[in-house]
């Protein structure tokens, strides 16, 4: 076409030449994953100091995460501390045998014995009238009317642990039946139905816990996603110009994963801080509680290891929802 | 190389930009693009660095089909374009010595070697002292300089400048030809789109002339009464 | 200077007519005002449309504002409630006197009629043992014991309603003297302590609450300010070219404000919606405690007014926060 | 009117880009600012439009001190000036049409002017087809064009081009220029800043030449072998 190819076809081969040169000075293995470690370490600090800059709009993002984050998480604990509380009957179905007044505590303790010794009972514990006044006293209110009756009006108490296991509501209320038939017991209860609804209940509760879980998951996906768009609107310009020079999609999409990462973590930690919150709270209110039902309850909390998992997963959603947010965001933004 | 086989493009708008555009430009070879405003000068320069894809016919760099390049490769085949965009395309969240050195950094290059390669960069379009500098506090013809610098800091192969010089007075005009003229001495092929015509009658070389998107003219520029080796035989 | 300058000054002459010929073709005053209305509406429509763009990130600030906004009037709702709730003893000290055992009714009743004419005593009124016997079994669990014992435990009181104003703690301490001192009477209590405890917990509450209140209302101001600053970020090239075009700031900031507006009055009509729905469920819960209490309690929610008020706050602060922000960026965003 | 009284301006980075700079420029004159790239051309237009502020010295607009004017008058400064921009200054989330209606909008013009008054301005750059396109999608001097067509859609008695032609191909230039002066016939104040020497020399008007800050040419284009009518005595 022109006599100048051949010239051409020359200063072509200086610019392989060169080319190559440039391969070779710069693009060695352990050159290039030296720089890309330190372009990590780079692209993790420079996010963070992002997130410093507009630090209003950031604690709001890890407000409503570390909110999102602690609902089901507190739901979570609340039902296991419910189900621990309720533990006993959880596993065992209780029966109350209500003795005729009049009985001395060591036949209620030998009525007590000699049931402990029936098929399906676990155990049996006797309440002496005693007793059950003095935790009727404990009860707000009730000190001055019980103190100012002329006899204590309470009977004595059984109370019978029947293991659940081997248990169908036909047998529990046969069990029943056989107490109430015996002299000493004025009437025998086995509270079956309200054992079966809270059972229900717990159990209901698992499940709406386990979709409010996966429904408030996505939420913290869709809110990181969601941020993460407004900062690459924001950044539209210069993932452009970067992608223009030759920026990969990875390149790009890193600052971005690397800040819904922190935006899960942190959401994690300021939920770590509202559920330790909402524990302390509760102890107290139930410590009122425990002296009233007469037993010691302690709650059962997250846990150093449960801690981590609620961290971890945090991480995980903040950069599942910065990853969708970037992969769809940045494809869509290519320069024109 | 570059090639063009009957290159049209057409875009989403109805507009045809390009209509059944052929040239071949051989490795190492310098040649000017020119045109009326809207002939497609532009729309050309994008196709070649795959800004935009071709409505039909191909595209070819270095025996490579565009159209056959798979999304994953185009950053390398960018990585192998300095590009002077016709309105800058300079980042002014940063300082002019990020802004030159964004191309190394996105291409992995080692941190020891980027501040060399950005101040000579910057040198050679005479702005060393504003690296410091926002682009956006510079002057009009020195935010161009800093896009040539950038385009130019990773040596690449290609160098494409999209009206370089257009708000650049003459004598500097003239200057930066002849930067683009020295990167063409050692190998890289050169194309400058611009409408400077007594600029191109100056500089002896090859020119392609559109027209409403068709290529009309594919040759030495007439304007150029002597010609230089490169050219000798048109 | 130049001899040019003549033929300027003509064509001067020509460009000032025109000038007015603009003038007067569009800026009537009464083509102003409608003109500037017709702006005002398309801005505020505009402004609409811009968070319908982004519904994720516009909802997501208008529930933040909506819990900021919920939090101290739900806590106002509950106090106004405790305070109602307790209404009696807050406007009246009550005392109780657990009749001597033996006593009938009529003595009771007597008893009760004499009482209501002592100074300082609003009125009185009788509890037969019967009638505590039947409170009693509505509560839970008692019903059987109750029914168990052999003859009602429960004494006679007469309930003893005191004017508070009047009332010193000392005055109530002789009041309770006078009536123990009664044959016919057992015990006579009064708890004062309780009284002004909860008086103190009451205005402890409101004073939680207006500060609670205060500092939700400047968090609202920051929420929708910051939010608001991220709008004028995105939109800074926009901005600054309508000001190099001679927009005024009033003309820049006007769909800012309007965003604001926007989300003040969403955030307070979700509140609506968060309030009412947090009181169906207290309801719910407080009509068992009233079946206990005896007393048939209907909880005080926030009515029309109070409803329209927490709108115009809303709105107010939704202003608010964008006026500040806007003022405060729009103003730096000068044309360089 | 514009005049400059010994001005000097200082960016905060320490650069003098202008330094006393004194001249008058009639009302309805028209006159070219030229000079090398960062020679101070767009610092001074932007002084007139209070996009800065002098340093020292004093700038008057219509026997208006701009020193004096209050923050709250800037914008019924602006509004008296067309300005195109060097860097075109368009806004790309709207179409050709909004963006040439801005001005309008901003000065509460009626809406049933609005209209007539924009495919007007269109029509004199020859882009009344393109109105309802985005500007992204336009090429770099249907860009500049645009800018030029919202600079004079409100017909203001000044009007301030910095580098109008840059990205134009020298027949539209010229056109362009045309239609500068045939507003400068109608009574504006018309201020170009330029690098198109040539094109200077053809037009005949005054011109200011700037150097490193300081005036170093006022008076007619000494390229101008002849002169018209208003340039007849120098
Ligand atoms: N993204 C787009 N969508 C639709 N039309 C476009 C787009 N980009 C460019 N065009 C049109 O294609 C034509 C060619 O544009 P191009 O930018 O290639 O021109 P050019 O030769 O570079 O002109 P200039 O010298 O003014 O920069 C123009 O008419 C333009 O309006
Ligand atoms: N905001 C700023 N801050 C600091 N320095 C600036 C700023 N704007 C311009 N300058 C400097 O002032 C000098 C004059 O700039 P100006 O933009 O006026 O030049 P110009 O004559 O328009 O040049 P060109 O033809 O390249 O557009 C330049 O050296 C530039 O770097
Ligand atoms: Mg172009
Ligand atoms: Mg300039």
């Amino acid at each position: 076409m022109f006599k100048s190819t051949k010239t051409n076809r020359r200063t072509g081969e200086n610019r392989s030449d060169s080319g190559q040169a440039i391969n070779t000075s710069s693009h060695s293995l352990a050159s290039r994953i030296q720089s890309w470690r330190s372009h990590h370490r780079l692209v993790a600090k420079q996010s963070i100091q992002r997130l410093l800059v507009t630090p209003v709009s950031s604690l709001m993002t890890i407000l409503v995460l570390a909110i999102a984050i602690t609902l089901p998480a507190a739901l979570n604990i609340v039902i296991t501390n419910v189900a621990q509380l309720t533990g006993q009957t959880n596993d065992h179905v209780q029966m109350s045998l209500y003795l005729q007044k009049g009985l001395s505590d060591t036949q209620g303790i030998k009525l007590a014995n000699q049931i402990a010794d029936w098929d399906n009972v676990t155990s049996t514990r006797y309440v002496s009238p005693q007793e059950a006044k003095d935790s009727f006293k404990s009860m707000d209110g009730f000190a001055e009317i019980i103190d100012n009756l002329p006899e204590n009006p309470l009977p004595g108490v059984v109370i019978v642990i029947i293991s659940e296991q081997s248990l169908s509501v036909n047998d529990a209320e046969m069990l029943r039946e056989r107490a109430a038939a015996l002299q000493k017991v004025a009437i025998a209860k086995i509270d079956l139905a309200w054992l079966q609804k809270l059972h229900a209940i717990i159990g209901l509760a698992q499940q709406v816990a386990a979709v409010l879980t996966a429904l408030l998951a996505v939420g913290v996906v869709l809110v990181v996603g969601n941020t993460i768009k407004l900062a690459i609107d924001s950044r539209r310009e210069e993932i452009i110009v970067t992608k223009l020079i030759g920026a990969t999609n990875a390149f790009v999409r890193r600052p971005f994963l690397y800040m819904g990462l922190w935006f899960g973590i942190g959401g994690a930690l300021i939920a770590l801080i509202l559920i330790n919150a909402c524990k302390y709270a509760l102890t107290n209110a139930i410590e009122s509680l425990s002296l009233v039902y007469g037993t010691d309850i302690s709650l059962a909390g997250l846990g150093f290891t449960n801690s981590m998992t609620l961290v971890l997963m945090g991480a995980m959603l903040g950069w599942l929802g910065a990853w969708l947010a970037a992969s769809q965001h940045i494809r869509a933004l290519e320069p024109r | 190389m570059i090639r063009f086989e009957g290159v049209t493009k057409r875009y989403d708008s109805g507009q045809e930009a390009l209509s059944d555009v052929s040239f071949e430009l051989e490795s190492g070879e310098m040649a000017f693009l020119t045109g009326h405003s809207g002939a497609g000068k532009s729309t050309l320069l994008k196709l070649i660095m795959l800004m935009e894809r071709a409505t039909s016919g191909e595209v070819w760099i270095d025996n490579q089909n565009l159209a056959k390049l798979s999304k994953r490769h185009i950053p390398l085949l960018r990585r192998k374009m300095g590009v002077v965009h016709q309105n800058h395309q300079l980042l002014f969240d940063r300082s002019v010595y990020d802004n030159v050195a964004l191309p190394l950094i996105v291409a992995g290059y080692h941190p020891r070697d980027i501040g060399r390669r950005v101040r000579g960069a910057l040198d050679k379009v005479k702005l060393l002292h504003k690296e410091k500098m926002n682009p956006q506090m510079l002057s009009g013809g020195e935010q161009q300089r800093i896009g040539i610098a950038r385009a130019v800091v990773n040596k690449p192969p290609f160098l494409l400048a999209d009206e370089p010089t257009g708000n650049l007075d003459p004598a500097l005009s003239a200057e930066i030809m002849q930067l683009f003229k020295e990167f063409n001495q050692v190998g890289v092929t050169v194309l400058v789109a611009t409408h400077d015509l007594a600029l191109i009658a100056r500089m002896h070389h090859r020119s392609l002339i559109l027209r409403d998107g068709s290529l009309i003219g594919n040759g030495a520029t007439k304007l150029a009464p002597n010609n230089d080796a490169n050219m000798d035989d048109n």
